[in-house]
């Protein structure tokens, strides 16, 4: 199976490494620039999973390791079962 | 009293600490490899800074995962002490003992300069051997030590006074500037629920001898001393 | 993929010489394999094999009672008493840095942390040497922090501190930039590891990361110059793992307590190339090993590929037969894979098999030892002798204040804070004097002892002068090493320099080596490791010559440390040494004039060697209060220094004699063998008498009063300005660079 | 307009990031992860530009900031316009 888990900051949570990202494309010259939020992602492959598990399986690599709840929200996205 | 110092992969002020508690204090110490499931019967566990892991994926989070921090939160929830220093500190917010996260530094580079603390409490194990307002003058050496939490959770933190330290200028009074990693309410370092966990980014086993540059971070562990041997 | 042809032609696109290429062929008696060929072209690299420097680094005093092993292994080692030993070495990583600044620098320091962990070395200390481009070129900013953050980075996370370096700007490395990392370690003196493969039989292990592409042709890389192509091409670069670094240390640490392995090398530069010929090499055996075994990271690698991979944090182990799974343990405890890929084998041949298929033969001496050596032409500059005789032109006269404030906030002078902060600096409490001294100080737990290092050239001077500047480089160091106390040990080196095949170029380069050699002779610091990095050029324009020089000095006594800052007002200023008023190649005609030119100071390495006596004396005799190097900036730089401690500011008053020098000669002129020292007036009779019995001047010019530097020339008011604005210059020189 | 830049490094470029995350996933338990490989994103908000610009401009941001064209290959998806 390959899955991909997107992983950003909550809302509300403060983003330093966007904020500076949006700062530094302003100061090349891309004013139009608003804002900038950074996220991590991660593609996965695994060795052969049942379908319906597979998306409840991820979400478990989510909760136990790849986010943390406190400041992170996942998504995750099934690419090839 | 006995002394353990959990050793990750990765960790490297795990020497410190070791000597912070044997030499420096004389107490018995011994190092608790990560993957053990026996806290041997000590009675004051420390988590040390470094790179556990590497500090990949997210700054202490695999090392929360290891086996061993099962029985750090056993510990921890019998009333147990606990002191995580700098990565040790980030292992306790992602074991959950203590609330909230260390995001990066405001400056989004890595720092390691001395940083003033002030004493925010002396109503804890670890900070009764001092004064209130008393500033410390302790190194941190961290990239992600700006701490974050919900304000539900702050207003926790002070309503329950569970704030140890925050920094401040050489002064003792609060000032952005000095607040060098940007942490919300300057906020250096915190206890749990019951006081009986400490997390903190600044090394106080880093300021225990003259020769290395300050004796401040002593009354941390004379605080403890005094808690535990009475 | 099908292996393409050995021809000569796709010899001399590795980089061999036509000469080369028939050596191969009489060396082997038959056309190469591709593998071989690639294992021809990295081994006879100028990076690998010195083949233009090896005639004249033999002229390097290598030898002393301190040494316990010279140049020739991993890194060089040195006994400091009681049972113990440092290892250290410095070695560039110049070319990745500048085309990925943060991965380069970062594998450089991932490179020779392990040249010394193979030692049997825990490392304590890291430094680093930095030459950058004009402060405002346009990639300066991004190199200076892709850099830093890099150097950072690796060292913070194997939990290393770095405690000194210099960060140098310059025009002359706007396209070639400069990375010189320095690491020393602790080990106990009966403690080395060697790299040798010895004993017919023994199994021969891969540990640490797997191999991928990284780095193909790296090390030949590293020995061609820089044109607009390169940079397009842009080889896989390597990035380092500085966590399976760390396990690697420890590992190999855990291991070599044990009485399990008989020689240990990390694969760098030609990784398992280079580390398997020479260590079959430096026993004289043979070795045979089976590619296929090696674990790899990507699909559908070839044995040429494997060979000449750089991937990093690798290790190539020769363990005694019966004990592998003692070292598997251990690995498998910090969560590494060894795989035994091969034996050790006495018929002094490389014998290497793909899948059962022989795809490597050849004798392993003529290939590690009988590289080819070149006597390359040299030939003085043109122009050299008349820059050295450039008129210097009408000083400014007006205000020196401004020229001081100018100089404290120029680049190369001011705080390089901004760098440090970005280093863990306190790491393992043993820190004792970290960056901003003139010396670090790192103590030796469980011994009164600490070590003292440093890293120092000028590369405007080398350009001036490279014998000179070679000698000057190496007495900056040991005055460096002795303003904190401790007594000069020895040397490691960096020798950055042009492409040698200019015979201008090598003509620098030997003339360097020449007065390095003098030096360490007169001052009794050996070379005891060292690193050539040519081909510093881009477009035809090369670098100024830059031998970065290491020293290592021990303080017996910790107790009994100096460092540069002014402690108490009333206390008393006393310079050591003479004042000439030497302004060839300094950093005022750089700074204020605009200037290169002119001689660099003119050095007495007798006077020299005397000075650093007496720096330690007034050490072990506790009669100065704080002792700082006179050297970039001259004397108003240094007093104005001593007033800025880390956590206090102190101003001065003195009284100088211009004895006919213009003030801004007497003021900023950069003559050698100076130091500015204060004293209780308690002791000012001692100090000059000791002074006296030296044989070095030394005159007492004023006291440690108030907030302000006040220098009088002759009674007349020439310097005085608030400390305040000088130490807001100073902190903030580095901000017009990186924002 | 509104962008989602994913930025991963070029294949075979070592990521220790992802060794490391695999490995401790396996250790949790969840022994059918065979590779990860961990990326960035980016959310961007702009002001207004003309359509056909947009995703021209955001590739310009991925060349001159966000991707480091030596180790990392970038994607641009244009969310909003
Ligand atoms: N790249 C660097 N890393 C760490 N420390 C540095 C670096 N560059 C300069 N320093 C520190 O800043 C201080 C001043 O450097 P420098 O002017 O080169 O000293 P000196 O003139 O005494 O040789 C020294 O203590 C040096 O170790
Ligand atoms: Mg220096």
């Amino acid at each position: 199976m390959k899955a991909r888990v997107h992983v950003f900051l909550k809302e509300g949570v403060l983003d330093p490494q966007g904020k500076a990202v949006a700062s530094a494309l302003k100061t090349l010259g891309f004013e139009e620039v608003d804002s900038v939020r950074q996220g991590k992602f991660f593609d996965i492959e695994t060795g052969p999973l049942p379908a319906r598990e597979a998306e409840e399986r991820v979400k478990e690599y989510c909760k136990k390791l790849l986010a943390n709840p406190i400041i992170e929200n996942f998504r995750v996205e099934i690419m090839e079962p | 009293m006995k002394v353990g110092v959990v050793v990750f992969p990765g960790s490297n002020c795990d020497h410190d600490a070791l000597e912070w508690s044997s030499r420096l204090l004389g107490l018995p110490t011994e190092e608790i490899w990560y993957q053990d499931r026996d806290l041997r019967g000590v009675d004051l566990v420390i988590l040390p800074g470094g790179f556990s892991y590497g500090d990949y994926l997210r700054c202490g989070a695999m090392a929360a995962r290891a086996p061993i921090m099962d029985e750090v939160v056993a510990h921890a929830r019998r009333g147990g002490l606990v002191i995580g220093i700098c990565n040790g500190f980030q292992v306790l917010c992602e074991v959950g003992l203590l609330p909230g996260a260390l995001l990066r530094n405001r400056s989004l580079t890595f720092l390691c300069q001395d940083v003033y603390l002030r004493v925010e409490t002396t109503s804890s194990p670890w900070t009764s051997a001092m004064r209130v307002g008393e500033v410390l003058r302790v190194p941190i050496a961290h990239g992600d030590g700006n701490y974050y939490c919900d304000p539900e959770t702050l207003g926790r933190l002070l309503g329950e006074d569970r704030v140890a330290f925050r920094y401040v200028s050489p002064g003792g009074t609060l000032d952005p500037e000095w607040n060098v990693n940007g942490s919300l309410e300057a906020i250096a370092g915190i206890f749990s629920e019951k006081k009986n966990v400490l997390g903190m980014m600044p090394h106080p086993e880093r300021a225990s001898e003259d020769m290395v540059g300050s004796t401040d971070g002593l009354g941390i562990f004379k605080s403890v001393m005094g808690a535990l041997c009475g | 993929m099908p292996e393409p042809q050995v021809t000569a032609e796709l010899a001399y696109k590795h980089g061999l010489s036509p000469e080369e290429w028939e050596r191969v062929l009489s060396i082997l008696g038959r056309t190469p394999t591709y593998p071989e060929l690639g294992i021809f072209s990295v081994m006879w690299s100028e990076h690998c094999s010195y083949k233009s420097s090896r005639v004249h680094l033999k002229r390097f005093p290598t030898e002393g009672p301190q040494v316990l092993q010279g140049p020739g292994e991993n890194a060089g080692v040195v006994d400091i008493g009681d049972g113990w030993a440092v290892c250290f070495k410095m070695e560039s990583h110049n070319h990745p840095s500048y085309i990925e600044p943060y991965q380069g620098a970062a594998t450089g320091v991932g490179g020779i942390l392990r040249d010394v962990f193979t030692m049997g070395a825990r490392p304590i200390a890291n430094l680093n040497a930095l030459f950058f481009g004009r402060p405002d070129h346009p990639k300066t900013a991004h190199l200076v922090k892709g850099v830093v953050a890099g150097i950072g980075d690796y060292g913070n996370c194997i939990g290393v501190p770095t405690v000194g370096g210099q960060v140098v700007f310059h025009p002359s490395y706007d396209g070639n930039i400069l990375v010189n990392a320095f690491t020393l370690g602790l080990l106990r003196a009966d403690g080395i590891f060697r790299g040798y493969a010895s004993g017919v039989g023994n199994p021969v292990l891969y540990v640490g990361s797997k191999t991928g592409r990284d780095g193909i042709h790296g090390a030949t890389m590293a020995s061609a110059e820089f044109s607009e192509a390169t940079e397009e091409k842009r080889p896989t670069v390597q990035v380092g793992d500085p966590f399976t670094e760390k396990l690697l240390l420890e590992a190999c640490l855990e291991l070599m307590a044990e009485d399990v392995i008989v020689g240990i090398q990390d694969m760098g530069a030609a990784g398992l190339t280079s580390s398997s010929f020479e260590m079959a090499g430096r026993s004289g055996s043979g070795i045979r090993f089976e590619l296929d075994k090696v674990p790899m990271r990507e699909k559908g690698m070839t044995p040429y590929e494997l060979l000449l991979s750089e991937s990093q944090e690798r290790m190539l182990i020769v363990a005694q037969r019966g004990k592998e799974s003692r070292v598997r343990d251990i690995f498998s405890k910090w969560g590494l894979d060894a795989a035994e890929i091969g034996v050790v084998t006495d018929t002094g041949r490389a014998e290497i098999f793909w899948h059962g298929e022989r795809v490597v033969d050849m004798p392993v001496g003529p290939v590690s030892d009988q590289a080819p050596l070149y006597k390359r032409p040299m030939e003085e500059p043109a122009g050299f002798r008349s820059r050295k005789s450039v008129p210097l032109p009408a000083l400014q006269k007006a205000d020196q204040g401004r020229a001081l404030l100018t100089l404290m906030g120029s680049p190369n002078l001011c705080s390089k804070r901004w760098v440090y902060t970005q280093y863990d600096q306190s790491v393992r409490t043993n820190t004792v004097l970290g960056p901003g001294a003139d010396a670090a100080l790192i103590r030796i737990k469980g011994t009164t002892k600490a070590v003292a290092m440093t890293t120092d050239v000028n590369p405007r001077f080398c350009k001036l002068d490279p014998y000179e500047g070679g000698r000057l480089a190496v007495a900056e160091a040991a005055r460096n090493i002795a303003c904190v106390g401790a007594k000069p040990l020895a040397i490691t080196d960096c020798l950055n320099f042009g492409n040698p095949e200019r015979p201008e170029v090598m003509w620098e380069f030997s003339r360097a080596v020449d007065g390095i050699s003098e030096a360490c002779l007169a001052l009794n610091t050996p070379v005891v490791s060292g690193n050539v990095s040519f081909y510093n050029e881009t477009n035809g324009e090369g670098i100024h010559p830059t031998p970065t020089i290491g020293m290592v000095g021990l303080l017996a006594d910790v107790s009994r440390r100096m460092d540069p800052w002014f402690k108490d007002e009333g206390d008393l200023v006393i310079v050591l040494g003479e004042t000439r008023g030497h302004l060839g190649g300094s950093e005022y005609l750089w700074a204020i004039h605009g200037m290169e030119a002119g001689a660099p100071p003119t050095l007495d390495l007798q006077r020299e060697a005397a000075l650093i006596g007496l720096l330690q004396e007034l050490a072990a005799k506790g009669l100065a209060k704080s002792v700082h190097d006179c050297s970039e900036g001259g004397l108003a730089v240094c007093a104005a220094e001593c007033g800025l401690a880390p956590r206090r500011t102190l101003g001065a008053r003195l009284e100088l004699e211009s004895a006919g020098l213009d003030p801004a000669a007497l003021l900023f002129g950069e003559d050698a063998s100076r130091a500015l020292v204060t004293c209780d007036s308690m002791h000012e009779e001692g100090l000059l008498a000791a002074a006296r019995r030296a044989g070095i001047q030394a005159k007492a010019v004023g006291t440690v009063v108030g907030d302000r530097l006040r220098i009088s020339v002759d009674g007349q008011p020439s310097v005085d300005v608030p400390m305040a604005e000088t130490r807001n210059a100073w902190e903030n020189g580095l901000r017009s660079v990186v924002g």
